[in-house]
């Protein structure tokens, strides 16, 4: 088992977000995340990236407990994620901001990691933006971006927030080729999204988020079908 | 006479130029929508009507008069409302204060009012004293869309209302889209989902690189000549 | 005309002109102009005659300030003589500058102790004291300030219990020294004095003081403290209704202006009086008595004298005199010997350097000027005006009153 | 006993003075993130302007402060709409540049003006007026006004902040100006009230400053850290927070000077930073700092 | 080891097309130029007058801080408002170390740098808890207490402040060496040797600077700044760095601070945590020519320098006049002298941007740096 969450809670004030989730990942999958908004899904990242501290319950990383292991540790164990809202380096070049995650997050040096940033760079279409600003960036390319350089640092657990949101079908389809490379060379992915044709493409379990709790696990098709995910989330069929 | 009239207008961050000599009218009521590629200028035009990227004054008329590049608070106080992109929330206010900040200044009466809106949105009426930005990203956006409704505007700018909003909740936010034309309000509807843009619109215009590159009624337009219009070739 | 451009003296003079300390040096642009009208036509030194210039620096009441621009004398005016005036934190890194650069430095308005005893390496190890070689001052000493309080006290039944106020800086760690301070002669004397402990300057509240020196039923305040910290402390004492019968205090008192800002209450307030224009006094340079010059200066400027005027004058006065009497006035050294061999007659009373009045380690360095004690009346006019009340330490001096209990 | 009382007595008094001239710097630290390197020059000034209404007019210093609040709110607006406006913005720097430029372009204009002298606004009787309270101790009836002043001013400020709509655009203009301009809020004009409100307060601490100790032009600086002191212990943009920072270190002061007054200062400090370390956003923080 | 499918491994061969570049042609001819003028300045003192050599001694020291002061509020955005807390530590260990002591200055020096790093370990736990402008404030309020601390004692002066002895500013081996050198008096000896000091600091902390920018700590560094969020999870130890940076700091203000205070060889409390001197006329310095550069500190010192020198005779209106300038470069030139020149002219002597260029002739994507281009 990748990774494990056991009975993980977070509450904000009175506000329970994540309500005793447990999940597993095993080495080598993809799982999607859906629920409607404020169902905790973002949450849930910063809990296994180790932005946010749970309130109680266990996060382990192939057994070993990291349930206190600071967040650049865990990137450095393997974790990374994109972010929801982009945070580019606003004043380092998209090849610089691919270098800092290859140096810090793998611990590279830096002419190996500047070979592996233009590779990475090259699989998710930046190369020709390398020496851009990430100030100067569109929406989509702030969200390739974010997915690059979380790309960068190597992870064997891939996490992405919501990578296609505000892409036309094209552009889509060329990300979900992208993410399906990637996990075809062996990185485990979680994806949380919301455009669900897409996640449907790649992933083969879906985990169903509502309130902060785990209502509906298994299998990617099914669980869509289930009628309690589409009455609290699809509102109609896909 | 329509109520927004836009006229040979360009539009630049620094030297590069992001709309070029663009025209577009809105009329009094009337949903447009403004469909496109990424960084086709979309969001810009609606930042160039609201005055937060300069223009020339005659470029943009409101209601018969020229606004082009006022500040952008003159401009809002004259009934125009939008709903930007990546939400805005102000994270020091309650959501009812967030809701009740729209209102600052402005004219405008008519149906929209806190308790109209906890109507529509009664997520937000539970939810009315926590922070606003401690909302999830869907719940933010009902905040966004309710604070500019408050104003009552006679146009409401919308840029991609439906990014990042859980497939019900898009069903939600455009099934409450014709209640607010209904109070006669203009909307210009900024959107990459064009499903769901062709079915609101009256109108929609096709932006490529900076100019319009096509523009027709929804029933009137084939897949093809949109594909076209989004990409050239 | 006739002056030979080739040979010139040049003084340096460095005073706070800005910031907090910058009344002291108000009056310096009265004192220097004078002294150029004097000099004008040059100065006949031996055989030679020189022009003289001065080159005047603003500490900004700052010591870093003020040891740059001495240092800036040295090496690019290239001063022959440095004058400074005004608290050790203005003549302290001056003249260890010129210290350095074997460069002579005459200085005043402060105390010969923390001017001294503040310079050296240990301050607090009598034993390692040494004495300067090319830096002079000339004013009074603490022993003269206690003894002139002292003596405006016994003119005053009273309990003999004093409270001291003594800041944390050059002045208050002075005057409040077990050594060479105000406790040691207090003592002898047979005054209890309490101390409750260094402040900071700029303090907001003086409760815990007004507090221990009601329990120790102090008749007598006493210390040395900047003028706002004397209002705050004078204002909340009569809040608390603390009313003691003398309050002699150093530096918070010297300018007419301090002293109107507490209103009535300034009323029979005294302080040491180190000049006034009833000093006996003449100016070796110009020949004009206290009373002309203190006139001159309020004809010049529409203010009130004040006592700096007299020092700043007197700083000119020993530059001449030894520079007239220097081997070679060009030569550091020689001035030096000079400085140090002074012995003059100056608008604030007789300077001479090695008198026994000062004690043997400074000796040396230092010369000591007449202090007497005053009181401020408030008069019909609504106007201070500061009288002589005790002049036992300097009988030439004449007295203007007795001294009174605060009402 | 009676002593511990004095002392809390006279340390929530001294907070008072302190919450009064940190108000101003609370309020558009809270509007602009603005550090306002001058604020206490700014307070001088004031005193100043009071000095001169006060003495060519004959009046008493508190009808002369009437006079001089609209003109140092008027001044606030200027100084906002015509200096500050322009160098506001993401980085906390060039604003701080530029009110040490005006701190001491403020400072060296008086004394050119004024003098290095000090001064002092002569109230009379009030000055050392005081209240018994039995046990031989007293309260001053200015410390007290000044105490009394500074809670009002706190709730009123207060009120405006939290109950009215303008208050809300304050709110929304600090967060994210370009986005309030959507509401059809100016931020340059809502800068520019905020900063006439923050002077209009800081000529009611020139008032009590003036009448409490001398002052002179170069007097400011020095309790701009405990105003500082007092803005942060509260916890930034909080009021009543500001308020509860000056008792804070008003108090900390005098149990320090109680011991020995070579503490009193430090023991302010030192109350400070273990405020800070224990609650390092202040005592209330405000939401999504 | 590759993530991606092996398949994929053939495009892999394209990082080949590419190499890494940092320098420009400006920064070649800078490096040149740095060394010559180096060497000329190594040289000064024995072709210029004390007064030349003098100032520069204030210039360089003064750089020194300014460019400690950059990289911490510059580089790693720790505002802080107390560096004068280290510069008066450096100061009195220095006094401490020598007149107590009896050590040669030039070893004290190089100690008090090492002392103000020992106390900035206990004092970085305590700010940096703080953020912003509880940070800045925070800092500014440590170092009050340093300064009400060091008046509490007394063998340094207390609130008197002390001399330092002439044994101490004249006798050190090095104004001894100097003297003998080029056979000058003593005074002028510890004029040049302290020159040659502040000389050798501020060369050196440049280069020290910008060693760290060029390094994979700089390029962080600038992550930190643009979103520690972002930073954090890409695995950027941001605490850490920042810790880092702000003892290295702590070691050259302090170290700099003692030379300083051997050339003034008077301390007092006052003058030695002096918030005016030791870090609102740095911030000045930096910022007005131009923050989170190096060479805007070179320009600063430059600017403010040449004001003091011709103006400060002129008293408060001289004073007036830096704050007027202050205000007029913050509201024309809102990122300093140098930032506004270096945009305009896209210039760098310090290059630390990577620029990926692609190897002659090979690479299959032209690379563009401009804005707003599109593909
Ligand atoms: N702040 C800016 N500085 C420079 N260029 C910008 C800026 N904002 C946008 N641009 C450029 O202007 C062009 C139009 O951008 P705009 O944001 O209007 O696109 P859009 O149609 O809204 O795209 P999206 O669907 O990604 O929101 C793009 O090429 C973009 O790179
Ligand atoms: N810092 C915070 N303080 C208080 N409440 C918070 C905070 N962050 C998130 N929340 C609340 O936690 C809940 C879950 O938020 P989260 O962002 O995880 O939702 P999500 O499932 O990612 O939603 P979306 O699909 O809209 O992105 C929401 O109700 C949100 O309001
Ligand atoms: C300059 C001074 C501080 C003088 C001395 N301290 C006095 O009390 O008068
Ligand atoms: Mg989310
Ligand atoms: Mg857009």
């Amino acid at each position: 088992m990748l990774l494990e969450l056991k009975d993980v809670r977070k509450a904000y004030g009175s506000l329970v977000v994540t309500d005793g989730v447990s999940l597993s990942v095993t080495e080598g999958e993809a799982l999607g995340v859906i629920g409607p908004n404020g169902a905790g899904k973002t949450t849930l990242f910063a809990l296994i990236t180790g932005a946010v501290k749970p309130d109680a319950g266990a996060i382990r990383l192939d057994g070993r407990d990291i349930t206190a292991m600071p967040a650049a540790q865990r990137c450095r164990a393997g974790i990374c994620r994109s972010h929801q809202i982009p945070h580019p380096f606003e004043t380092l070049t998209v090849f610089e901001n691919l270098l800092v995650a290859a140096c810090f997050g793998r611990a590279m040096r830096e002419a190996e990691a500047a070979d592996w940033c233009v590779e990475v760079l090259a699989l998710t279409g930046l190369l020709a933006k390398a020496n851009r600003l990430g100030g100067t960036l569109t929406l989509l390319d702030r969200k390739r971006l974010e997915m690059a350089r979380a790309l960068a640092t190597r992870p064997r657990l891939l996490l992405l927030d919501e990578i296609a949101g505000g892409l036309t079908s094209a552009e889509c389809e060329a990300l979900v080729g992208t993410i399906r490379t990637i996990h075809a060379g062996g990185t485990t992915i979680v994806w949380i999204e919301h455009i669900v044709h897409a996640l449907l493409a790649v992933v083969g379990r879906l985990t169903v988020l509502n309130f902060g709790r785990k209502i509906a696990e298994g299998e990617a098709r099914s669980v869509i079908g289930l009628p309690e995910v589409r009455d609290i989330y699809l509102g109609s069929p896909v | 006479m329509a109520l927004l009239d836009i006229t040979a207008l360009d539009a630049f961050y620094g030297d590069f130029q992001a709309l070029f000599g663009l025209d577009l009218t809105v009329g009094r009521g009337e949903t447009l929508a403004i469909i496109g590629a990424n960084g086709a200028g979309k969001s810009t035009l609606l930042k160039t009507i609201t005055g937060l990227i300069p223009a020339r004054r005659e470029a943009v008329r409101f209601d018969g008069e020229p606004i082009g590049g006022l500040p952008a608070a003159d401009i809002m106080r004259r009934g125009i409302a939008m709903v930007p992109e990546g939400r805005k929330l102000f994270p020091s206010l309650t959501v009812e204060e967030n809701l009740l900040v729209g209102g600052w200044g402005r004219k405008g009466s008519g149906r929209w009012s806190l308790a109209a809106l906890y109507e529509l949105f009664p997520i937000l009426g539970a939810r009315r004293n926590s922070p606003g930005t401690a909302l999830s990203g869907g719940q933010q956006q009902m905040v966004a869309i309710g604070r500019a409704l408050i104003s009552n505007p006679s146009l409401l700018l919308c840029d991609e209302i439906s990014l990042g909003l859980a497939p019900i909740v898009i069903r939600d936010v455009y099934a409450c889209l014709p209640s607010i034309r209904a109070e006669g309000t203009a909307i210009v509807l900024v959107e990459q989902d064009i499903v769901q843009a062709l079915a609101v619109a009256d109108r929609v215009v096709c932006l490529q690189e900076g100019r319009a590159t096509l523009e027709g009624r929804p029933a009137e337009l084939s897949r093809e000549a949109i594909q076209h219009a989004y990409f050239g070739d | 005309p006739g002056v030979r451009a080739a040979s010139s003296i040049k003084l340096g003079y460095v005073s706070p002109r800005t910031g907090p300390l910058a009344a002291f040096g108000e009056a310096d642009d009265f004192v220097i102009k004078g002294f150029l009208e004097t000099v004008k036509s040059g100065l006949k030194l031996g055989d030679a005659t020189y022009a003289v210039d001065v080159v005047v620096k603003d500490s900004q009441s700052n010591p870093n300030r003020a040891a740059e621009v001495a240092k800036e004398l040295i090496v690019k005016d290239a001063v022959d003589i440095i004058l400074v005036s005004s608290t050790p934190e203005t003549t302290n890194p001056v003249a260890t500058q010129a210290e350095i650069e074997e460069v002579p430095c005459i200085s005043t308005v402060a105390p010969w102790q923390p001017y001294f005893i503040g310079r050296q390496s240990n301050p607090a190890d009598p034993k390692s004291w040494t004495p300067f070689n090319s830096t002079f001052h000339f004013f009074w000493g603490l022993e003269d300030v206690i003894a002139v309080f002292t003596n405006m006290w016994g003119q005053l039944a009273t309990n003999k219990s004093v409270g001291g106020l003594f800041p944390n800086d050059g002045d208050g760690n002075a005057w409040g020294d077990a050594n060479v301070g105000f406790p040691p002669v207090l003592a002898k004397l047979g005054y209890r004095l309490t101390d409750p402990g260094r402040y900071q300057n700029l303090t907001d509240d003086f409760s815990a003081q007004i507090a221990a020196f009601r329990k120790a039923e102090v008749d007598i305040v006493t210390g040395v403290v900047i003028p706002p910290d004397f209002t705050t402390f004078w204002t909340q004492a009569s809040q608390k209704g603390f009313r003691p019968k003398v309050a002699s205090v150093g530096k918070a008192l010297l300018f007419p202006v301090a002293v109107e800002a507490l209103g009535k209450a300034g009323h029979n307030l005294s302080s040491e009086v180190w000049w006034t224009p009833t000093h006996p006094f003449k100016s070796s340079l110009t020949g004009a008595s206290a009373a002309e010059i203190g006139a001159a200066y309020q004809q010049a400027t529409g203010k009130p004298w004040t006592q700096p005027i007299g020092f700043a004058h007197a700083l000119f006065e020993v530059a001449i005199d030894a520079l007239k009497r220097s081997a070679d006035p060009k030569d550091a050294k020689a001035t030096i010997a000079a400085i140090g061999a002074t012995s003059l007659d100056t608008l604030v009373g007789p300077i001479r350097f090695g008198q026994e009045t000062v004690p043997p380690f400074a000796r040396k360095n230092v010369a000591k000027t007449p202090l007497v004690g005053g009181q401020w009346r408030l008069g019909s006019d609504g106007k201070y005006q500061i009288v002589v009340t005790d002049n036992q330490t300097a009988p030439q001096i004449p007295i203007g009153g007795q001294m009174q209990a605060i009402a | 006993m009676a002593t511990l009382f004095d002392i809390l007595v006279q340390g929530t008094l001294l907070g008072g003075l302190y919450a009064l001239f940190a108000a101003g710097l609370s309020l558009i630290f809270g509007v602009m993130r603005l550090v306002n390197l001058a604020h206490g020059d700014l307070i001088v000034l004031a005193a100043f302007l009071i000095l001169v209404l006060a003495r060519a007019l004959g009046l008493h210093p508190i009808a002369a402060a009437l006079l001089c609040l609209p003109a140092m709110a008027v001044l606030g607006y200027v100084l906002q709409r015509g200096v500050l406006d322009a160098v506001l913005g993401r980085d906390i720097l060039p604003p701080l540049l530029t009110t040490f430029g005006i701190s001491i372009i403020v400072q060296n204009g008086l004394l050119q003006a004024f003098s290095a002298d000090s001064q002092r606004l002569s109230a009379g009787a009030l000055e050392t007026a005081s209240l018994p309270v039995g046990g031989g101790l007293a309260i001053g009836v200015l410390p007290l006004a000044t105490f009394v002043t500074a809670v009002l001013v706190i709730v009123g400020l207060n009120a405006v902040f939290y109950a009215t709509p303008l208050g809300r655009a304050f709110r929304a203009v600090s967060d994210d100006p370009a986005t309030a301009q959507l509401m059809g809020i100016d931020p340059r004009t809502l800068f520019g009230l905020a900063m006439g409100l923050a002077l209009a307060v800081s000529a009611i601490a020139a008032l009590f400053l003036g009448i409490r100790a001398n002052f002179d032009p170069t007097i400011g600086p020095a309790r701009l850290i405990f105003a500082f002191e007092a803005v942060i212990i509260g916890g930034l943009g909080s009021l009543w927070g500001t308020l509860a920072g000056g008792i804070v270190l008003g108090i900390a002061q005098t149990l320090g000077a109680a011991v020995n007054p070579e503490w009193q200062i430090l023991s302010g400090h030192l109350a400070f930073l273990v405020v800070l370390v224990l609650k390092p956003r202040g005592l209330f923080p405000r939401a999504g700092e | 080891m590759s993530i991606l499918a092996s398949a994929e491994r053939v495009p892999a061969e394209r990082e080949r097309h590419y190499r890494v570049a940092t320098g420009t042609r400006a920064s070649t001819i800078a490096g040149l130029l740095a060394a010559l003028v180096l060497a000329g300045l190594a040289a000064l003192p024995l072709l210029a007058g004390r007064g030349l050599v003098q100032d520069l001694f204030t210039v360089f020291t003064m750089l020194a801080l300014a460019q400690y002061w950059n990289l911490l509020a510059g580089f790693a955005g720790l505002v802080s408002v107390g560096q004068q807390a280290y510069v008066g530590l450096g100061a009195y260990l220095l006094f401490g170390l020598t007149a107590a002591a009896g050590l040669d200055p030039v070893l004290a020096i190089l100690l008090a740098g090492v002392g103000a790093v020992v106390v900035a370990v206990p004092t970085a736990f305590v700010v940096f808890r703080l953020r912003s402008a509880y940070f800045a404030i925070g800092t500014w309020v440590v170092a009050e207490v340093f300064r009400l601390v060091l008046a509490q004692v007394k063998s340094l002066g207390g609130g008197t402040g002390m001399s330092l002895p002439r044994e101490v500013t004249n006798d050190s081996a090095l104004v001894r060496l100097t003297a003998e050198l080029l056979g000058l008096r003593t005074a002028a000896a510890r004029d040049v040797a302290s020159y040659w000091l502040a000389l050798a600091l501020a060369a050196g902390t440049i280069a020290f600077v910008y060693a760290v920018l060029r390094s994979r700590r700089g390029l962080a560094l600038a992550a930190i700044r643009d979103s520690e969020t972002a930073a954090l999870s890409v695995g950027v130890d941001a605490f850490r760095l920042k810790l880092q940076v702000y003892l290295v700091a702590a070691f050259g203000t302090g170290l700099t601070g003692a030379l300083i205070y051997f050339q003034k060889a008077r301390i007092s409390p006052d003058a030695a945590f002096s918030v005016l001197d030791w870090t609102a006329y740095v911030l000045f310095i930096v910022v007005i020519g131009g923050l989170g550069s190096i060479e805007g500190p070179i320009v600063g010192v430059a600017v403010f320098y040449l004001l003091q020198d011709q103006l400060a005779g002129f008293g408060s209106w001289y004073l007036m006049l830096l704050g007027l300038i202050a205000i007029l470069v913050m509201r024309f030139f809102p990122k300093g002298l140098w930032g506004s020149i270096a945009h305009r002219f896209d210039l760098s002597l310090f290059p630390i941007r990577r620029h990926l260029v692609p190897r002659d002739g090979t690479a299959t994507h032209p690379l563009s740096s401009q804005g707003g281009d599109h593909d």
